[in-house]
């Protein structure tokens, strides 16, 4: 089995002064994706930002691996991380927005704008100031980064809300191919979602 | 405009597209400035020719409150839409994306302000070489308010009262400017050419160009942490 | 480099500095009382008149001192503040917390003995003398940062954004006092003191030196206590602060 | 461009800025001083004959000559090298007597004399207590008068 794209050893998180999650080690390797599931505010979010490194643990390290994946030569960017909140400029189109951050990123993207947003049927709305745009289109748009970077780990905090059944199909599809190509994914999210690899199951305690 | 890093010039031009999106957004630093300048003469007795002769402190006065209030907007929209986020994970230089931040607030908010303070002053009868101090020193002056105050936006972005902390926090950052700039014009008005005070205004401007945008990049992994 | 670094973190652990520094106010309170009340002595019965202001002059003795120690807590802001930028030190996030309200309590105390003492000088409450200006600015510094650690919740993130306020705010107080030195030229023309250098007699000086040791000796205490405060309640879940309450209400109990 | 090339170029940058700033701020300060004159650099000519500055010194001892129905007043400055004679009318600031220190701000008119418009006297930041200072004052006279 490949190297684990990301190990997570014994770290304890705490927000505002609260202690969200203690001693928590888990590893993901390339072609894994792990769910983190539990009630509201047992910490997932929490965690996902501190495994995008947003956050620094208070004790315990969490390693990230940059790994070639596959065919596709990837850069040092190695996480994308999708958040509640879209991320987009609500004034400029979405074809701005994806056009702004693949000219200011380091890591060049793979694919541009317009490619991106057409797989993912935004070809109509692609030049519509963005506050216009319901918000299961932004969703979808948020995802689009999922395309346009390639990094081995994906991190996706409630991305099937907002979505409608197509869009929905269309992200599952999307994590397979990401898991074909022995990238790994953590997922936080309470809807059930199809997958053709095995998924695996982590629950989180409510810390009192 | 390719003088600037790339990633410069993109947030320059996005920070511009966007506010030019929501048109009377472009006025609001501008039309603060008027609104401040026209209290004054409500306020001060009605001795003739003394409100020509304090307009330089006045229309700094007012630049500099003008500029100071429409700090807020530079992260607030990118901080509650995530955007902010987003742009430091996928790996961009906060510190270049911090100057071209500072530079599209100097273009909506100090350029404009410096530059009507020509036709300003030059109603309030001011000698050309007051009128020409001024432009410069407001121009020097509102470009170091928007390199510092970009730093402290960023820190109190998204914060309850984060606006009445924004100007609490950089007022006495822009005292010295104050300071400098009304000062170089009083003495400009007396014909002395005030080289000194164009000095110092340069001085603090280079200094903010240098230390302003790590301060900021800074500012910003820590609100996002 | 290393040996200062687990030197850092032998004293910097919570607990050991907790204990170390209840003796140390201990050892100081002592001290502080003496040269306070040697101070005060020198300063009101031993100094003599002053040959210009009289007896006016004698307000020196808590200004001086309090102007030296709103700089002197402003130096300790900024060397915690790199401690909690640079290395992420807890103990330093809040040694910065408890300075800050302290800084703000002196320069407010050197404005208020200024300004009186002001009054038979200049023969108004309130003049924009240079020094006063300047110690006026530094109090809406201190303002801006304690304002800032109350809008944050998270105490981690106020500590940095405060330690970042105040470093980027260490760079503009030298600033601060030269534009304001100059500016008040302008208003008074410049000290004369660029012909006479100023001297103080011996007797006058020795209480101000004893007086400024008090005043210094008194931060410390304060502010360990602060920082004492501040150990607690960072650390309320750990054992050690759990077993120190319940002895301390044992104690009481049986009292 | 490898990063540690980057890391190079922005800390040239940094040292570049931080130089360049200081360098500016400390000719503006140097720059300050040339409105403040003593009376030696009056009497070499450096003060502007155009337009008004200050000058600073003390009051010589018995130069204190009182116009009886005006207000105006003739005394001399001096800096322990050379005099300027100065004229004022209006009201003196209650610390002015012989031997202050004081600064003036005026303009110098064609025979020389210095026509002062404001004159601040400034507290000599000097603590002692009365007899030293007559002992310091006889220690400068006699120092004058060799």
């Amino acid at each position: 089995m490949s190297k684990p794209i990301l190990e997570v050893t014994n770290i304890s998180l705490s927000r505002a002064q609260k202690l969200v999650v203690r001693d928590l080690s888990f590893s993901v390797s390339g072609g894994e994706i792990l769910r983190l599931s539990g009630s509201n505010g047992s910490g997932k979010t929490t965690i996902l930002r501190a495994l995008a490194g947003l956050i620094l643990p208070d004790n315990g390290k969490v390693a990230r691996l940059e790994e070639k994946l596959g065919n596709i030569t990837t850069s040092s960017n190695s996480v994308i991380y999708i958040a509640h909140r879209h991320g987009l400029e609500e004034n400029l189109s979405p074809l701005e927005n994806l056009n702004f951050l693949s000219q200011v990123c380091t890591p060049p993207p793979i694919r541009d704008g317009v490619s991106v947003l057409e797989t993912l049927g935004l070809k109509t709305s692609m030049h519509v100031p963005t506050a216009r745009l319901s918000a299961g289109q932004k969703q979808r748009i948020s995802l689009a980064r999922l395309l346009m970077f390639d990094a081995p780990l994906w991190l996706l905090d409630e991305p099937f809300t907002a979505l409608d059944t197509s869009s929905k199909k269309q992200l599952e599809s999307m994590i397979d191919a990401h898991l074909d190509r022995k990238g790994a994914v953590v997922l936080a999210t309470h809807q059930r979602f199809n997958c053709k690899s095995h998924v695996l199951k982590h629950s989180l305690p409510m810390i009192p | 405009m390719t003088l600037f890093p790339r990633a410069v010039n993109e947030t320059t031009s996005r920070e511009l597209r966007k506010t030019f999106r929501s048109p009377s957004e472009i006025f609001y630093p501008l039309i603060f400035f008027v609104l401040v300048l026209t209290m004054f003469p409500f306020s001060i007795p009605p001795v003739p020719g003394l409100f020509n002769s304090i307009a330089s402190g006045i229309l700094w006065t007012a630049a500099l409150l003008a500029i100071s209030l429409s700090l807020e907007t530079l992260f607030k929209a990118d901080y509650s839409s995530g955007a902010l986020e987003v742009i430091h994970l996928s790996g961009a230089n906060l510190v270049l994306v911090a100057i071209g931040k500072s530079l599209g607030h100097w273009i909506i908010s100090g350029l404009p302000i410096a530059l009507l303070a020509f036709p300003i002053g030059w109603a309030l009868d001011l000698n050309f070489l007051t009128l020409w101090v001024l432009v410069i020193t407001l121009m020097l002056g509102s470009a170091t308010m928007s390199l510092t105050g970009s730093s402290i936006s960023a820190l109190t972005v998204g914060l309850r009262g984060g606006g009445f902390l924004l100007v609490m926090l950089s007022l006495p950052f822009f005292v010295p400017l104050l300071i400098f700039g009304s000062s170089a014009a009083t003495n400009a008005s007396l014909g002395i050419v005030p080289e000194a005070e164009l000095y110092f205004l340069g001085g603090m401007f280079v200094l903010s160009l240098t230390v302003a945008p790590w301060a900021t990049a800074h500012a910003i992994k820590i609100r996002l942490g | 480099m290393m040996m200062m670094m687990n030197l850092l973190h032998k004293y910097a652990s919570l607990k050991n500095f907790y204990f170390l520094s209840v003796k140390l106010s201990r050892w100081l309170v002592l001290p502080f009382v003496f040269t306070l009340v040697y101070g005060l002595i020198g300063a009101l019965w031993i100094a003599p008149q002053d040959y210009q202001q009289g007896e006016s002059f004698r307000i020196m003795y808590v200004h001086v001192p309090s102007a030296w120690l709103s700089m002197f807590v402003y130096m300790n802001m900024f060397g915690a503040a790199i401690l909690t930028l640079i290395w992420r030190v807890k103990l330093s996030e809040i040694v910065l917390r408890a300075c800050a309200p302290l800084g703000a309590i002196f320069t407010f105390l050197a404005l208020i003995t200024g300004s009186i003492w002001g009054k038979p000088m200049w023969g108004t409450w309130w003049v924009w003398d240079a020094r006063l200006t300047s110690e006026l600015l530094l109090l809406f510094i201190y303002f801006g940062i304690i304002a800032l650690f109350q809008a944050i919740e998270d105490r981690r993130m106020a500590a940095k954004a405060c330690a970042l306020m105040t470093v980027v705010g260490a760079v503009n107080i030298p600033i601060i006092h030269y534009s304001v030195q100059w500016w008040s030229t302008l208003h008074q023309g410049p000290t004369v003191s660029k012909i006479g250098t100023p001297s103080i007699h011996l007797d006058m000086l020795i209480p101000l030196i004893v007086m400024s040791v008090a005043f210094t000796l008194y931060f410390i205490i304060m502010c360990l206590a602060r920082i004492r405060i501040g150990i607690r309640e960072y650390d309320k879940n750990s054992t050690w602060v759990k077993n120190l309450v319940t002895s301390t209400l044992q104690k009481e109990h049986n009292q | 461009m490898s990063p540690r090339k980057k890391k190079m170029l922005t800390l040239a940058l940094a040292i570049a800025g931080l130089g360049l700033a200081t360098a500016l701020i400390l000719t503006a300060f140097e720059k300050n001083l040339m409105y403040f004159y003593s009376p030696s650099e009056i009497a070499e000519g450096k003060a502007p004959d155009n337009r008004p500055f200050r000058i600073g010194g003390m009051v010589v001892k018995g130069s204190v000559i009182r116009e009886k129905d005006t207000l105006g007043v003739w005394f001399n400055l001096t800096d322990y090298a050379h005099e300027r004679m100065v004229y004022y009318k209006g009201i003196l600031p209650d610390l002015f007597r012989e031997g202050q220190g004081i600064v003036a701000k005026g303009g110098l008119n064609e025979t020389g004399l210095f026509v002062a418009t404001e004159v601040l006297a400034k507290h000599d930041e000097n603590y002692m207590p009365p007899e030293v200072a007559d002992a310091l004052k006889k220690s400068q006279e006699y120092q004058n008068s060799k």
